[in-house]
């Protein structure tokens, strides 16, 4: 009956900075939750809505886009683009129905691996509290907390 | 109505004058539907055409979707070559702008015929408060801000707001923002425009809405007439259409309908003028301006930025602000 | 010829369903082109296979989707089917990334074929470009295996550069042939190229077959169809005289869905193979 | 022969007793849009709004989108495994437009090769047609040889004669039907009298017309005329919505997909207006939006008639009603120079 549900989260991370943060957080045998699948992306501002939706399409619990610190880019202005398509692509979806908490951004540079590991565990806890992502299931969406239950 | 015959008059007059003078090789404007009040685009080079061009009411179409020469994916427009003299109205003109700034369409190409716009008569509105259907209708005629509608000989008189389309309603610039020649003097928006504001979904759960969308939907064909007459949509190739790889399957079932749509709003941020033309062109009439209007209501709030307002400004995704949006960002 | 093509094709039931295939061998005939040696994994269904030179079938990559090639193989060599297809697309990326073992859909044949009864007798020249080898291979080879049906054979064929010439071990065999006078041509040859340059219809008028008794055969992309048949109609063959297979996208291959329509012609119903005296006739000129 | 009748009240009843054997399909109004759906088991409201749906009766027997056979990978190699069918359908309220579009159909999903998921539908299912009192101004279908009030191409034909329905056999199909429905009154001369001048005075209220005559000669004159076709395509925006909802166009596409070594095929409707639907890696033969246009025209009043004999159009007048830059199929059709 108790269903052993984890939160899976996609985390698409700039090469230069978060993925760099993750990979430290790694050496430096930090602990952080194993839901998150980690895509390494050339910048922040690589991610595409799309890749967003079909993320959540194909199950995942929620996405996770992660780039430099505003002004750190490689690309000098990549990831403050990024920040208006997640703005509008976070906006929008909620109006739609897509739960805010599923759609997470942050700005985590080579050295943070410790806002890495804080920023995983606090998205992946709030999936947990939200709870699966049955949005593309064909039936209706039953009572989500049924499943925890 | 007294005021559109003058401005037709005098849109024939110039829309003459351009073709004679030859400076302009097209004009794309209104002439009478083959339907009881409706209009249809007039694209043409020919000077006989130009007595059938039209002002009325029903003048519904964006007709900047003709502008880009290339629409939609490999779908080539009509062959705009040379100058254009188009008809626009107040969101018809900031299509036409929000192009120019996509550099879809080039200035000086153009000759913009600016329309005041008083708002378009809706015609599923005419029918829900009449309960007859358009082909049953004698008449509908516009007076100021009344409407008479005359069925089976019977006229009956209603406010215009009961059947004006809803982004009429909403309308904050009913006049072009950028015109070579206006015709008819400008336009106030009305006064109270929460009818128009179309958040149809606020106050409801989020699993409510999702679940609204689901069923809306359900009932999509995929026929793509959203993204076709929409200006704004002028990818060269959709990215429905993409095989590799192949973002959405082509089978409108409901999870690829919604995501289409989705992702369409997406793109159309920052360029969607609010034209309802989506909403209104959709065959099983889907509520697709409920999401265009949001993403419009969205980029004013989050940046405070309006499609189609100044030709020489950056398009909204090109451009950033250092402050902007931060508390959406950890 | 098609309406009595018709009747003998009516499938039993359900005509979408594809048979299971299993490759056997797979051959890179150029860097984007290969053949596919394949066969069913029901091996009852070998011996009750039957086609003929110029069908075609529909190839499918279970998940990616179906694409259409004809059979490149003979049907007087029933060891195994073959198809050859270039990287193009979705489906075709798929086929190539498959190895020798791997399972594809196919349903077929489809189509009518090259009139082997009006070949008879005749003197053959044969005109290929590039992957349009395929069709005429079939039909090359089935002839070559019932030489003494036919009289003469001419095969013009051409590629852009010796690295696009298919089927090369084809090409041997049929050059090794006395009976076959077979002309290789490439548009620009490079430096180990000693073989004739220059484009297939120049070539072909340069070779020069009589028409007298004669059927040309051609295939090969569009732009060199369209240039090819003015030069045989000089060297005074007659459109009846020409025959061609024609390449059209299509999905169902059972002349129901749409797409590869030429006027009131569906190509996968009616054709591919035509004389170009039809072609000549159809009321569009979209092919 | 003699007919029965029922009292529209009744309607709910027949229904019901027909529900019994068939799968019912009433006219229904999801959001604003009308289609053969589902019927609930009780409401006749239909009786009055119906005029003609939006979706066409044939989304009942080629769907929007089906699935013609999963497919599985496992550790044998590929299994395929077919759908099952549901095919007793009665489809209650069919106008004689849409009646003759399904026998149009039919003779594309039996041409050479049989259709195994059309024509099953087909063969299951029955077609109460309703007659047309109050055809749109967008109706021609006189012009193709029906009659908004008749048709041969249904099972059993309804009439309205004010408070009640005439019903009328006309095929086996249907009299075996009736044979085993129960509670019907027989039709009196008077109400066949009723009937008959209903659907006289229906068949006079279609107005518009187009003329058919010599239409094939004329389109196989016009269609080398780019000048023509880009005029008369110029502010056609390519969309599917008519081809997609005429109720003779059939064309279909047909795509896989896949989950984890799990996957289907399906088929979908697919539409000559879109540009993708003829591309070929190297060219598109009807890459231009007139050619397109040209093709949708020509399909239906030249190639169609040249192969079946019958004209691809009825006449329903759906594809002007809900274009939305009124590309009218009429006004190209009386405009052909030649």
């Amino acid at each position: 009956m108790n269903t052993e549900w984890e939160p899976q989260l996609v985390g698409f991370l700039c090469k230069w900075c978060s993925y760099g943060g993750a990979d430290l957080a790694g050496t430096s045998r930090k602990k952080y939750p194993p839901n998150i699948r980690i895509i390494k992306v050339p910048c922040s501002g690589r991610v595409d809505p799309l890749f967003i939706l079909k993320a959540l399409q194909l199950g995942f619990d929620g996405v996770l886009i992660s780039g430099c610190h505003p002004g750190d880019c490689h690309y000098q202005t990549g990831n403050y683009r990024a920040r208006r398509r997640v703005a509008i692509t976070k906006k929008f979806l909620e109006y739609m129905g897509i739960e805010p908490e599923r759609i997470q951004a942050s700005w985590i540079s080579a050295s943070e691996a410790g806002k890495f590991v804080e920023v995983v565990t606090e998205v992946t806890e709030g999936l947990r509290e939200i709870g699966p992502n049955r949005l593309f299931d064909e039936q209706q969406q039953q009572n989500t907390t049924e499943a925890a239950a | 109505m007294n005021s559109n015959n003058k401005i037709q008059q005098k849109l024939r007059h110039e829309a003459g004058a351009l073709l004679e003078q030859n400076k302009v090789d097209l004009i794309i404007g209104f002439e009478p539907g083959s339907l009881k009040f409706t209009t249809t685009p007039l694209i043409t080079r020919d000077k006989g055409d130009l007595d059938r061009l039209v002002i009325n009411p029903f003048i519904v179409n964006n007709l900047a979707v003709f502008l880009p020469d290339i629409k939609g994916p490999d779908l080539k427009g009509p062959k705009l070559k040379g100058r254009v003299a188009i008809v626009a109205k107040g969101c018809d003109g900031r299509s036409i702008v929000s192009l120019i700034q996509d550099n879809k369409v080039r200035r000086d190409n153009l000759v913009i015929l600016g329309i005041p716009c008083p708002g378009m008569i809706e015609l599923r509105k005419v029918e829900k408060l009449t309960g007859k259907d358009r082909d049953e209708l004698d008449d509908i005629i516009r007076e100021g801000d009344k409407v008479v509608i005359t069925v089976d000989g019977k006229a009956s008189e209603f406010p215009i707001s009961d059947v004006l389309f809803d982004n009429c309603l909403g309308c904050e610039f009913p006049t072009p923002q950028d015109y070579d020649i206006l015709l008819g003097e400008p336009t106030a928006p009305f006064a109270e425009r929460s009818a128009g504001q179309a958040r149809i979904l606020k106050g409801i759960s989020p699993q409510e809405r999702w679940e609204f969308w689901r069923r809306e939907f359900r009932r999509c064909i995929r026929c793509y007439a959203c993204r076709n007459i929409c200006p704004s949509c002028f990818c060269q190739r959709c990215f429905v259409e993409e095989s590799e790889p192949q973002w959405l399957m082509p089978v409108p079932r409901w999870q690829e309908n919604l995501m289409f749509q989705a992702i369409r709003t997406i793109h159309l941020a920052g360029r969607c003028s609010d034209c309802g033309e989506c909403e209104r062109s959709c065959p099983v009439n889907i509520p697709l301006r409920s999401l265009t209007r949001e993403m419009y209501d969205l980029v004013d709030e989050l940046f405070h930025f309006k499609a189609g307002m100044a030709k020489d400004a950056p398009p909204l995704m090109t451009h950033y602000e250092q402050e902007e949006a931060k508390d959406l960002i950890r | 010829m098609t309406a009595s093509n018709r009747s003998r094709f009516l499938a039993q039931g359900n005509v979408y369903l594809p048979h299971i295939m299993v490759i056997e061998k797979i051959i890179d005939e150029t860097p984007g082109v290969r053949t596919f040696h394949f066969n069913f994994k029901d091996e009852k269904l070998r011996d009750e296979f039957s086609f003929e030179s110029g069908q075609f079938g529909e190839y499918s990559v279970f998940g990616v989707g179906e694409a259409t090639f004809c059979i490149s193989s003979s049907p007087t060599r029933r060891d195994h089917l073959e198809f050859t297809l270039q990287r193009v697309g979705k489906v075709t990326n798929a086929l190539h990334r498959l190895g020798v073992g791997a399972e594809i859909g196919f349903r077929g044949p489809y189509g009518n074929s090259f009139p082997l009864d009006l070949l008879q007798g005749k003197n053959l020249v044969f005109v290929g470009g590039g992957i349009g080898l395929a069709p005429l291979r079939s039909l090359i080879w089935n002839v070559l295996d019932n030489r003494d049906k036919y009289n003469d054979i001419h095969i013009i064929y051409g590629a852009r550069s010796p690295a696009d010439l298919c089927f090369k071990y084809d090409l041997d065999a049929w050059g090794n042939n006395e009976t076959v006078n077979m002309v290789t041509t490439v548009d620009r040859g490079d430096e180990s190229w000693k073989g004739r340059e220059g484009f297939v219809p120049q070539v072909l008028e340069q070779v020069a077959p009589s028409a007298e008794n004669a059927i040309a055969i051609v295939c090969g992309p569009p732009i060199m169809i369209r240039f090819t048949f003015p030069v045989l109609e000089k060297l005074g063959f007659r459109p009846e005289q020409m025959v061609t297979t024609l390449e059209k996208r299509m999905k169902c291959g059972i002349g129901k869905c749409g797409r590869c329509n030429i006027g009131n012609i569906y190509v996968c119903r009616d054709g591919p193979v035509f004389t170009y005296a039809q072609i000549k006739s159809f009321i569009s000129s979209e092919y | 022969m003699n007919h029965k009748k029922i009292n529209k009240k009744d309607l709910g009843n027949l229904l019901h007793q027909w529900s019994k054997d068939y799968t019912i399909f009433v006219p229904s109004n999801e959001g604003d849009t009308a289609q053969m759906g589902l019927w609930d088991g009780s409401d006749t409201g239909f009786l009055d709004w119906y005029r003609n749906t939006a979706k066409p009766p044939k989304a009942n027997f080629l769907p929007p989108v089906e699935e013609m056979f999963r497919f599985q990978k496992g550790k044998e190699g590929h299994s395929i495994k077919l759908p099952s069918q549901e095919h007793q359908q009665l489809i209650f309220g069919i106008r004689p437009c849409d009646g003759r579009s399904l026998a149009i159909l039919d003779n594309i999903f039996t041409d050479a090769y049989q259709d195994p998921y059309y024509l099953p539908r087909r063969e299951g299912a029955v077609l109460v047609g309703l007659g047309c009192l109050k055809p749109y101004d967008t109706c021609f279908c006189t012009s193709l040889g029906i009659s908004p009030g008749e048709s041969n191409d249904v099972d059993l034909m309804l009439t309205d004669t004010g408070d009640e329905f005439l019903i009328e056999e006309i095929s086996d199909k249907g009299k075996q039907l009736m044979e085993l429905t129960a509670g019907l009154e027989d039709a009196t001369e008077d109400d066949t009298a009723r009937a008959s001048e209903a659907k006289g005075k229906a068949h006079d209220k279609v107005t518009r017309k187009i003329d058919t005559q010599h239409l094939s000669h004329k389109l196989l004159s016009t269609f080398e005329d780019e000048t023509y076709w880009e005029k008369v395509a110029a502010k056609c925006i390519a969309c599917g919505i008519c081809t997609f909802l005429c109720p003779t166009c059939h064309c279909f596409d047909i795509s896989d997909e896949m989950v984890k070594k799990e996957g289907a095929r399906f088929r979908c409707w697919d539409s000559c207006a879109f540009p993708l639907y003829t591309k070929m890696p190297m060219e598109n033969p009807r890459e231009e939006k007139w050619q397109r246009v040209r093709q949708k025209v020509c399909h239906k009043f030249e190639f169609y008639p040249m192969a079946f004999d019958v004209i691809a159009c009825t006449g329903c007048g759906r594809c002007i009603r809900l274009c939305p830059v009124n590309w009218d199929i009429c006004q190209t059709l009386g405009q052909l120079p030649g």
